[in-house]
């Protein structure tokens, strides 16, 4: 290969619309994940503001309750397989991971890129299912047996479509197991690697184990329309529970694959704005394994009520409970992180802060929901749907969020403006409280979710969150149009490293050369986060 | 949250107060520090920090301390939970069927209802039976909720200890009109329920088809007023042409006893055009063929 | 890479890396192994709500095939772990001629296979058969599973066969050498656990009674 | 790209070890022996009934060491891999041990 001058960065290298999807380049690959991601993205919350409008009042406003039921699947669907799986290590793994390590590429570049066109027919094949026969899937997203194998709706694409995105997903996480195992410059050990790097590394195991589990419970539920009888089937001496179980094995740790970066993303974000040493770095670090570990063996809490023996719940409920111990070591760590810092308050900060309440909120229902007397009454209602957005959205997704102003001026070498995204944050902060919130009340109300209609008495949390979704909706535009209009037209140029960061990818040139580095890059002395003494970075 | 009106609620609630208290206690605690943290060591106020690597005395506490706390919520959770699974030996024992999208009952003496009513502090156990799929009786009040799985005999058991009338909810997503799939359980005196119960056990003049298909709740699906559900309205089918698709060829058919039959015993043989297949369910094995000939009988009145 | 200020990324991902294609490979093989680990699920959680039907249709199958595809596919596992052997001590006719068994171990094995499979369809034992649909509570499950479970492994078997023919043509036309073999060393892992799966396979649906 | 790669220690097999055709060889021998004893047990022990799956599982797990600590080079390579070779293992046992605890219990 002809050197490349590094005069050019990785934007300019090559031209045209073949140069990026045939790209090999991790940091290409990243953003084509970033664009695709955001693109879906958007049609899922366009379809969550059309729930909350649907749900506004009592009764019938807008669509009819089989295309409710439709909505919501295609939302969960779009969310979760399309979106927030994927999202951090897709994105922000792809792009930082190399460089954070003080590489030039993951370990299999050609595979990483195939990772990413799976991923766009998955999701083509998710999207499809608008378009031909009775319309998507009407199942929810967890696919259960045995309505799903009833039902006329195109489940079968919907199942496909989901098998194809968890390919995607284990290959990504292949990869990057083995770029941590062999890429990381000579001198950074296990111990010496930044946070974010752990947090990924914990993340691809499960991708790696926990995916397979689905991807053959899938195939179960196609293979059964396919030949209209089944392994799920009671009148032959199947289960429909033991669908259940399969669909948990894999769809627990999963909830981990979405949080345990963004995890990552808070460390990272934490020590950079306080300017300090992270607090307790081994406990951070191997809090993740312990999380990613033990989060194979709680999926039976999300079967409390289908009929399970008192000996399997009293044991799914009490690892559940251990599952919050690692994640309240990481919490407490961030906090003490803050401790006599030297605290610069800029955008990415505040998502990271308001990650920490949101996730303790989600968390701490989620506690609430592990505990069995409770979550008998709270089962498949509104607190689950308030919980579970409380970690997705505003856990992961403020991360994301976070993320994506923390490295603005590095992915593009632009700097958009923070007032601007100041005041976008804040509206966005209140949009998601009030959104959620009342989710929360109606949910200990006794409304159960999936209701395209509700008795009267709760109308008043589900108008209140209608209202929320509006304001949400506000902010999040603003967010957006923010960091496009800085993309197009910003003249800031933010240098080598706007906000005083310590890992690698701050020694390099914003946006980084086609080969990441410029000049070797130097490791702190004393681990990753060794603020004293930083190495002096020349522009 | 709606006041308890079961022997349940109170454990329930308990739990629920104790895992919510620890939980605030927490989160606001640890929102203030951190806001205090944001303030206090602020760039302006403390140019230079400080850089604490760790402390293994204070990781070793606050891995200790939350483990308790968690175990103390776990016992809490337990101990509201498990008098929900041992039914006391004098219990009354009603069938709840589940089907798409209707729950009815089946009270000892064979008397089939659409709604519930049971006597007051009278411990009542639940047989959950389901005909097609997933769904799950829940009922906010009394902090209850089970699954009812096909070909799966799940039970539950309540006592009711407030008079009053409660909603039973469906909260697993059986399909379309899963909101809809409502009941109530009203909770009266002893003697009132006997009341009651002589009544609605009484034989009623109606139409024996028309009882037997209220009793396996048609009318979700199919409206007598010729207006589109779920499926085709029964209004003036009787001796209508109308085309079916069977094995993927459509088809013309009159409607006639024996396809009346058939569409009972197999629906998906012929599915009537423009409507879809696999939501009704074989009916074979709860009509047998005299219930199917009353059937037939009250659908030709519907003219 | 080379950089044009001339310096050189000590690791980088465009070097060729025969431990890290090792690696990928083994953790490819650690989700082939939970893949099928789901259907073993099914298939003990099954066998434990329906244990008389499971040993009663066990009875359909054929030990002698089985145990003649066993020992089939075990050697078949030793002519590829010599061809690697032969490879790394330069013998590199000697490697293709024991790929070349391997490839007709898999042949037997799909033959066999076949007669197999088409005696239980003949008897109309496929699931949405007409005898199949008759079949009393549970004995259906068992069939369905076992099409299920060997037929997944039947095809891995022709995935594996598939790579096993691309290494021979790659080392004839001398893209796999004595001092790089990766690709062997990979299509003999991949092979193996289709062994190994099938090891397991073996007694769970032949040997149950 | 492959032309300017510097030889580097990776281009290397960090495991260089050679099995034997002799090796091999007794490996498939072990092997064959365990499959006959696997099948004798169940042909002709058929009234053990449990006894028979257990043990049959048993033999079936001591070929899978076999296979992967032979042929696979399990023996020769970085402990690392036997290591997640466990975890792996270990992570399915606890699914299955988990799930027929549920079920054993119904
Ligand atoms: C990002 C995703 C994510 C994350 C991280 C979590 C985290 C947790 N979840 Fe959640 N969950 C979901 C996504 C997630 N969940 C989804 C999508 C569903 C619904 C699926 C569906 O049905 O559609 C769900 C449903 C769900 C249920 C089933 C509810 C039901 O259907 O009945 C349960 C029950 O136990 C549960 C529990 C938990 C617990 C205990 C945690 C724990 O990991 C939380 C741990 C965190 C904390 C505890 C807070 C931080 C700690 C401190 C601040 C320290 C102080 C702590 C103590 C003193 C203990 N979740
Ligand atoms: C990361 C995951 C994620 C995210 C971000 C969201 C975001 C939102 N979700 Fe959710 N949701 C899920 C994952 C997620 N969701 C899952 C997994 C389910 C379960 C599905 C199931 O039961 O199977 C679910 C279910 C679910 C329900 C329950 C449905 C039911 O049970 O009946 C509801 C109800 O209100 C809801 C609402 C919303 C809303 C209002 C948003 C808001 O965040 C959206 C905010 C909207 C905006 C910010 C809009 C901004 C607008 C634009 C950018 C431009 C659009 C242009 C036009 C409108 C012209 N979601
Ligand atoms: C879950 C919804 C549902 C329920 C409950 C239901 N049906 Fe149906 N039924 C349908 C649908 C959908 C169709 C049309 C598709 C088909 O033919 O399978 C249908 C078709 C029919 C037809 C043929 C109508 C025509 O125009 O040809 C008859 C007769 C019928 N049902 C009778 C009954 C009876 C009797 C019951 C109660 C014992 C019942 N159905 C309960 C959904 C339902
Ligand atoms: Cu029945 Cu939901
Ligand atoms: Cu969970």
């Amino acid at each position: 290969m002809a050197t490349l001058s590094t005069d050019l960065n990785y934007l300019q290298a090559k031209k045209g619309l073949f140069s990026w999807i045939f790209s090999v380049d991790h940091k290409r690959i990243g953003l084509l994940y970033l664009y695709s991601l955001m693109t879906f993205f958007l049609v899922g919350v366009t379809l969550g503001i059309l729930m909350r409008l649907e749900l506004l009042n009592p009764g019938k406003d807008l669509v009819e309750a089989k295309t409710y039921n439709q909505i919501f699947t295609l939302h969960g669907v779009i969310m979760i397989f399309l979106f927030i799986i994927p999202s951090i290590p897709a994105v922000f793994g792809n792009f930082f991971l190399p460089i954070m390590l003080g590489t030039d590429d993951v370990s299999f570049p050609r595979l990483n890129l195939l990772s990413w066109w799976i991923y766009i027919i998955g999701a083509i094949m998710a999207l499809s299912t608008l378009l031909f026969g009775d319309g998507p899937a009407d199942t929810g997203w967890t696919f259960y047996a045995p309505y799903s194998v009833k039902t006329g709706t195109n489940v079968t694409m919907s199942v496909l479509a989901a098998f194809v995105l968890g390919f995607s997903s284990i290959l990504t996480g292949l990869n990057f197991i083995v770029t941590i195992h062999r890429l990381k410059t000579p001198g950074m050990t296990f111990l010496k690697m930044p946070l974010f790097a752990w947090a990924l590394y914990a993340t691809s195991w499960i991708q790696l184990l926990a995916t397979p589990i689905i991807g053959i419970t899938l195939m179960m539920i196609v293979a059964e329309r396919f030949f209209g009888v089944g392994l799920f089937d009671p009148s032959i001496g199947g289960d429909p529970i033991l669908y259940q179980h399969l669909f948990w094995i894999y769809s627990h740790p999963a909830v981990y694959i979405m949080a345990l970066p963004a995890f990552g993303i808070i460390s990272e974000l934490l020590p950079t704005f306080s300017q300090r040493t992270i607090f307790g770095y081994k406990a951070i670090a191997f809090s993740s394994l312990a999380i990613a570990f033990v989060g194979y063996f709680i999926w039976g809490h999300h079967m409390f009520t289908s009929g399970m023996s008192g000996t399997g719940r009293f044991i799914f409920s009490i690892l559940t409970f251990l599952v919050a111990i690692p994640t309240a070591i990481k919490v407490f760590n961030w906090v003490a992180t803050l401790y006599k810092g030297s605290i610069n308050v800029q955008t990415p900060l505040l998502y990271a802060l308001a990650f920490i309440f949101q996730f303790m909120i989600g968390g701490f229902t989620g506690l609430v929901l592990g505990a069995l007397a409770t979550d008998i009454h709270l089962h498949d209602t509104y607190f689950v749907v308030g919980h579970f957005h409380y970690v997705m959205f505003g856990g992961t997704g403020f991360a994301f969020f976070g993320a994506l102003h923390y490295w603005f001026p590095k992915m593009w070498g632009k700097m958009y403006n923070a007032t601007v995204a100041n005041i976008a944050f804040v509206i966005l902060f209140i949009g998601f409280n009030t959104l959620y919130f009342p989710m929360l009340i109606a949910g200990l109300m006794g409304m159960p979710r999936r209701y395209y209609d509700y008795l009267p008495e709760f109308h008043l949390p589900n108008m209140i969150s209608t209202f929320g979704s509006w304001i949400l909706a506000t902010g999040l535009l603003l967010m957006l149009g923010n960091l496009i209009y800085a993309y197009f037209n910003s003249k800031t140029k933010p240098g080598r490293n706007p906000w005083g960061g310590i890992t690698l990818e701050w020694q390099t040139q914003s946006p980084p050369p086609v080969q990441n580095f410029d000049r070797m890059p130097v490791l702190p002395k004393d681990g990753p986060y060794d603020f004293e003494h930083k190495p002096t970075i020349k522009e | 949250m709606r006041t308890g009106a079961s022997t349940f609620a109170e454990g329930v609630d308990l739990s629920l107060y104790i895992i919510s208290g620890i939980s605030i206690f927490f989160l606001v605690g640890i929102t203030a520090v951190m806001i205090y943290f944001v303030f206090r060591y602020n760039k302006k106020r403390n140019p230079t920090a400080s850089h604490i690597e760790g402390n293994n005395t204070i990781e070793v506490i606050w891995t200790v301390v939350p483990t308790m706390l968690v175990m103390v919520m776990f016992y809490y959770g337990w101990m509201g939970f498990k008098p929900m699974r041992n039914v006391p030996d004098n219990a009354m024992v009603i069938k709840a069927y589940g089907q798409m999208w209707k729950f009815s009952f089946e009270y000892p003496n064979g008397t089939i209802t659409d709604t519930m009513v049971v006597p007051i502090n009278q411990p009542v156990k639940l047989e959950l039976i389901s005909r097609d799929v997933l769904h799950s009786f829940f009922v906010p009040a009394f902090r209850i909720k089970e699954d009812l799985v096909p070909g799966k005999n799940n039970y539950m058991w309540f006592e009711a200890n407030r008079e009053g009338r409660y909603d039973v909810l469906c909260a697993e997503y059986c399909g379309q009109l899963h909101s809809y799939m409502l009941s109530s359980i009203t909770v009266v005196p002893e003697v009132r329920y006997n009341e009651w119960l002589a009544v609605v056990s009484a034989k009623s003049d109606e139409h024996p088809g028309l009882a037997i298909m209220k009793k396996n709740a048609c009318f979700t699906c199919h409206s007598q007023d010729g207006s589109k559900l779920i499926g085709p309205s029964f209004k003036g089918i009787y001796g209508k042409k109308e085309i079916v698709v069977t094995d993927g060829v459509e088809r013309e058919i009159t409607i006639d006893d024996a396809y009346i039959s058939r569409s009972i015993k197999e629906p998906n043989a012929d599915v009537v055009q423009g409507y879809m297949k696999g939501l009704m369910i074989p009916y074979g094995a709860v009509i047998n063929d005299e219930q199917i000939a009353d059937i037939v009988d009250y659908i030709k009145t519907l003219e | 890479m080379e950089h044009a200020s001339g310096f050189v990324l000590p690791n980088s991902g465009h070097n060729r890396d025969a431990e890290a294609s090792k690696m990928g490979m083994w953790l490819f093989l650690f989700t082939e192994i939970l893949l099928f680990g789901g259907l073993f699920i099914v298939y003990m959680v099954y066998r434990m709500i329906n244990s008389e039907a499971f040993l009663l249709s066990s009875f359909e199958l054929n030990v002698t095939m089985g145990t003649i595809n066993t020992v089939v596919l075990l050697v078949s596992s030793m002519t590829i772990a010599m061809s690697i052997t032969a490879i790394q001590k330069g013998n590199t006719r000697l490697s293709v001629n024991l790929l070349f068994l391997t490839l007709a171990a898999a042949l037997i094995f799909m033959i066999i296979k076949y007669f197999e499979w088409s005696a239980k369809i003949h008897h109309g034992l496929f699931p949405g058969m007409e005898y199949y649909e008759n079949l009393p509570k549970g004995e259906g499950l068992f069939f369905y599973l076992y099409f299920f479970m060997t037929g997944l492994h039947a095809l891995h078997i022709i995935i594996g066969a598939i790579i096993i023919a691309v290494v021979i043509y790659r080392t004839k036309k001398g893209l796999i050498t004595p001092e790089r073999y990766t690709l062997t060393e990979n299509a003999g892992l991949y092979w193996h656990l289709v062994d190994l799966i099938w090891i397991y396979l073996f007694p769970l649906f032949y040997l149950i009674h | 790209m492959e032309n300017n790669t510097k030889k580097h220690e990776g281009d290397l097999h960090e495991t260089q070890h050679i099995s034997s055709y002799k090796q091999h060889f007794s490996t498939l021998v072990a092997l064959l022996l365990l499959t006959v004893v696997t099948v004798a047990i169940s042909v002709f022990g058929a009234n053990l009934r449990t006894l028979s799956v257990a043990t049959a599982l048993l033999i079936a797990t001591v070929k899978v060491i076999v296979v992967a600590y032979y042929f696979m080079h399990l023996k020769y390579d970085h402990k690392l891999y036997t290591w997640l070779i466990m975890i792996v293992g270990l992570l399915f046992v606890v699914f299955t041990a988990l799930t027929s605890i549920e079920y054993f219990n119904r």
